[in-house]
């Protein structure tokens, strides 16, 4: 019997290791998995590196993880944002690394990490201070750069629909990094709006099969950075368990 | 295996060990629930329908779809909906479409468990040939075969345990040109059950009324047997494959 | 205004010219788009490299192509399959050219070259013959192959639905190749059994979004390779006017 | 460009030259129709709204839509739904959405038409820096922009011509770190339009009421005049500012 509902957020989390490195899919807030991560906190694993694309805003959700020093290295191409509070503080005072990398060429590091690829070439960053220390080739005239793939130990994504197998849908751009992100991590681990019956969801349109997924955890109404950010709201002091379980369908 | 013995001019056939159908069975002991798996063309797609009851196995066709179910009535015939050995086949509930890039990234990138596949040769070191005997006239063709030995967790093979004239097919070394190197799991033949490890081949069970020495003789290759060798007796298993 | 209709097969392959390289979509029959094919045997460019999974089969689409000495090399993962006869008798007597690829290989190297990227490392193929003279290289501790991308100046390939933009959804395993062969070409000429209004393909259910699509040749009632087979058809002999318009629908 | 004179203790504020609407109108004149266009944060999503009409233009997202629509209402908003600037937008008919492995292999594989960016400095190369200063205390931060640059057919660059300080961005050779190098086609300014040649840097057309040797002098690489250049009469083109 293969069904990969799993009863909360805090037992998805619970095998992430000291250490560990995650994906964590959203580009801004959109597809943020921030219940699994908001989670993640509550577990406190530390020293771990993160790869999304950016760092979080305000005081919740990535910006929270960091804020609670649980990040050493984040990997990302865009590490600032309207209301990024936490992350410029400690990466100017060193207390945090940082991989800056293109956005194309992170998405494909990833695509590469989950397709068994181990490098690819990239004419992306050649002559720029991101090709420093890479591999320069020329094919046909053009110079490129080789990029390495990126895996993880756990990717933490939000998708729409699921069903028991793990197939997945997204919603409209929130779709971005996770499909390539859920192939990338030895545990893929989803927080989803809805869990449908098998068959609900038409072969055609399924856009994360399920062997990229481990678990599925259902959060009926996920809470929205952007308001909480808005609302000055912080984590862990939201973390009420009232609060957080607020949609969380026990299955 | 098939013996002919010659007496007075009077040809007798004898089946010894497992059949087609046999193999394809013990193979499918070995297909855990809730594995994704990926069946060659011949002998390892007959291994689905033995899965024992009570395991969900989902199947990988790699031309494009996950959740591959059997082969489908007239009418929900599709010739847009085939399998890897370009036949007809249906979707399950639960199923999923993708192209060749996404489907060859989930065998590349060690997504699927296992992968039954049959062979020509296979060497101690777990080396596989199953797509060329090098002939010069042959017309080469590989399809996923490459791919799938390279990609896929654990490979089985399902294979005849000599070729059809007696000679050995499990070698030190294969003499046709490779599909993969060190790629194989184990090994399922007419006559056994073989685990390639890194000491070598090690026989892990063997065929109602197949020796050891039986199977060595067969073999091109030194055979090491596990502590846990499992003999089956014969008249147990012939009573199972009436059954 | 974006109208990528094409009133027929044969306007669609007019540009076509001796010595292109196509890619052809379809694995077997399923996503063959035999109606361009047909419509290219009628225009008759020579000298063609064409990729496709597989060589065609009886003397229709694909194999006729062969038969009628317009291809010079075929770029294949499985040549040879129940029903060929084209293609074995000219390459044993050194009429066409062959470069075996293995199957997962062909995608990815077509999907790098609809990807920019020039070329990726894979273990498929190291230690066998079909990495001789190849670049070898190890990354922790395991040995890789590196491959180049496939590019085109023509995809033919068959779809679903599609609408003007060229937006396309296709049918079950009949996707296979196409929407990389899509990407990896400078036109894509599409035959399509249904075209439909801006809108009707719901945008999360887009496969091959209308940016890699030049042309779409609306064939509601295509030719079923395998039935012509198995009439003991060929072509151009089944061309009387009437037989290949069968379902082509002027725009 | 903003002129600031004094006299008498008076501050007398002057435009010269195009406004931010206006280079974002003279930009939107060379969208072709049937293009596939990629509009970077600020000044460049401008140019959307001065598309001529008749020509349809198809807006990419590079977080995974194509077919983005204007801004939503506010019964239309949907967080999951923004743009790169992580805008809410809409989506037209014949929109489509994609994971970031997909948007980014339309960008690197060379299939959108035109990107309209920002810049720091360009060269006379065209090597743009449009990313960071370098300032060691700085957040670098580059997001799509070295992919944009790296893989859309025409790069479209809008921008003043000097900094407020009345530094010029257009030099022989940037100093700041690059974001791609010889990427720039086009360079439109408050003052000029400039094609980026393998000769060099040639002005196509003035603003109304600048001269070449106005834009020259504020520019820090050679000029070459175009042999059709156009300038466009002060008065006709504030009309039409007005209009």
């Amino acid at each position: 019997m293969i069904d990969k509902r799993i009863a909360s957020c805090a037992n998805a989390v619970a095998n992430i290791k000291d250490g560990d490195t995650l994906m964590i899919g959203g580009f801004g807030e959109a597809g943020s998995p921030i219940e699994l991560i908001h989670a993640l906190i509550d577990h406190g694993a530390k020293n771990l590196t993160v790869i999304n694309n950016n760092t979080g805003s305000g005081r919740v959700g990535l910006a929270a993880l960091i804020e609670n020093g649980q990040v050493a290295k984040m990997i990302c191409s865009y590490p600032r944002t309207a209301n990024s509070l936490v992350f410029p503080e400690l990466y100017r005072s060193g207390k945090i690394e940082l991989e800056l990398v293109p956005q194309g060429t992170l998405a494909e590091r990833i695509r590469a990490g989950g397709a068994g690829i181990p490098a690819f070439f990239t004419k992306t960053s050649v002559g720029t201070p991101l090709a420093e220390g890479k591999e320069l080739r020329n094919f046909e005239g053009e110079n490129y750069v080789m990029e390495r793939s990126l895996k993880a130990d756990f990717s933490l994504i939000k998708a729409k629909q699921a069903d028991r197998y793990g197939n997945l849908t997204f919603n409209k751009t929130a779709r971005n990094f996770a499909p390539n992100m859920a192939m990338a991590a030895k545990n893929t681990l989803v927080q989803v709006n809805e869990i449908v019956e098998l068959g609900d969801i038409d072969p055609e349109n399924v856009i994360t099969p399920g062997i990229f997924v481990n678990a599925l955890i259902e959060v009926t109404q996920p809470q929205q950075e952007s308001q909480l950010v808005q609302n000055g709201m912080s984590y862990p002091e939201i973390n009420s368990a009232k609060k957080i379980n607020q949609g969380v369908k026990e299955v | 295996m098939i013996q002919i013995t010659k007496k007075h001019d009077i040809e007798t056939v004898t089946r010894i060990g497992w059949s087609r159908e046999q193999m394809a069975q013990r193979c499918a002991q070995d297909i855990e629930d809730g594995s994704y798996v990926n069946l060659g063309i011949g002998i390892p797609e007959k291994v689905a329908q033995y899965v024992p009851d009570g395991r969900e196995v989902i199947y990988h066709t790699e031309n494009g779809l996950l959740g591959m179910g059997n082969s489908p009535s007239a009418d929900e015939l599709d010739p847009d909906l085939i399998n890897a050995g370009k036949k007809p086949v249906t979707a399950i509930a639960g199923a999923s479409y993708f192209h060749h890039g996404d489907s060859f990234a989930m065998i590349r990138g060690n997504h699927i468990d296992v992968c039954v596949l049959g062979a020509m040769q296979v060497s101690q070191a777990g080396d596989l040939a199953n797509w060329s005997t090098g002939d010069a006239d042959a017309i080469p063709a590989v399809g996923g075969a490459m791919d799938l030995v390279a990609g896929v967790k654990t490979i089985f093979i399902i294979t005849q345990h000599t070729t059809k004239t007696g000679s050995a097919k499990i070698l030190t070394k294969c003499t046709f040109p490779l599909t993969g190197q060190k790629v194989v799991n184990r090994i399922y033949t007419d006559l056994c059950v073989i685990d390639v490890t890194s000491k070598g081949l090690v026989l892990i069970e063997l065929a109602p009324g197949i020796s050891f020495e039986y199977v060595q003789k067969r073999t091109g290759a030194t055979l090491y047997s596990a502590a846990s060798l499992t003999t089956n007796a014969a008249e147990n298993t012939s009573n199972k494959a009436q059954s």
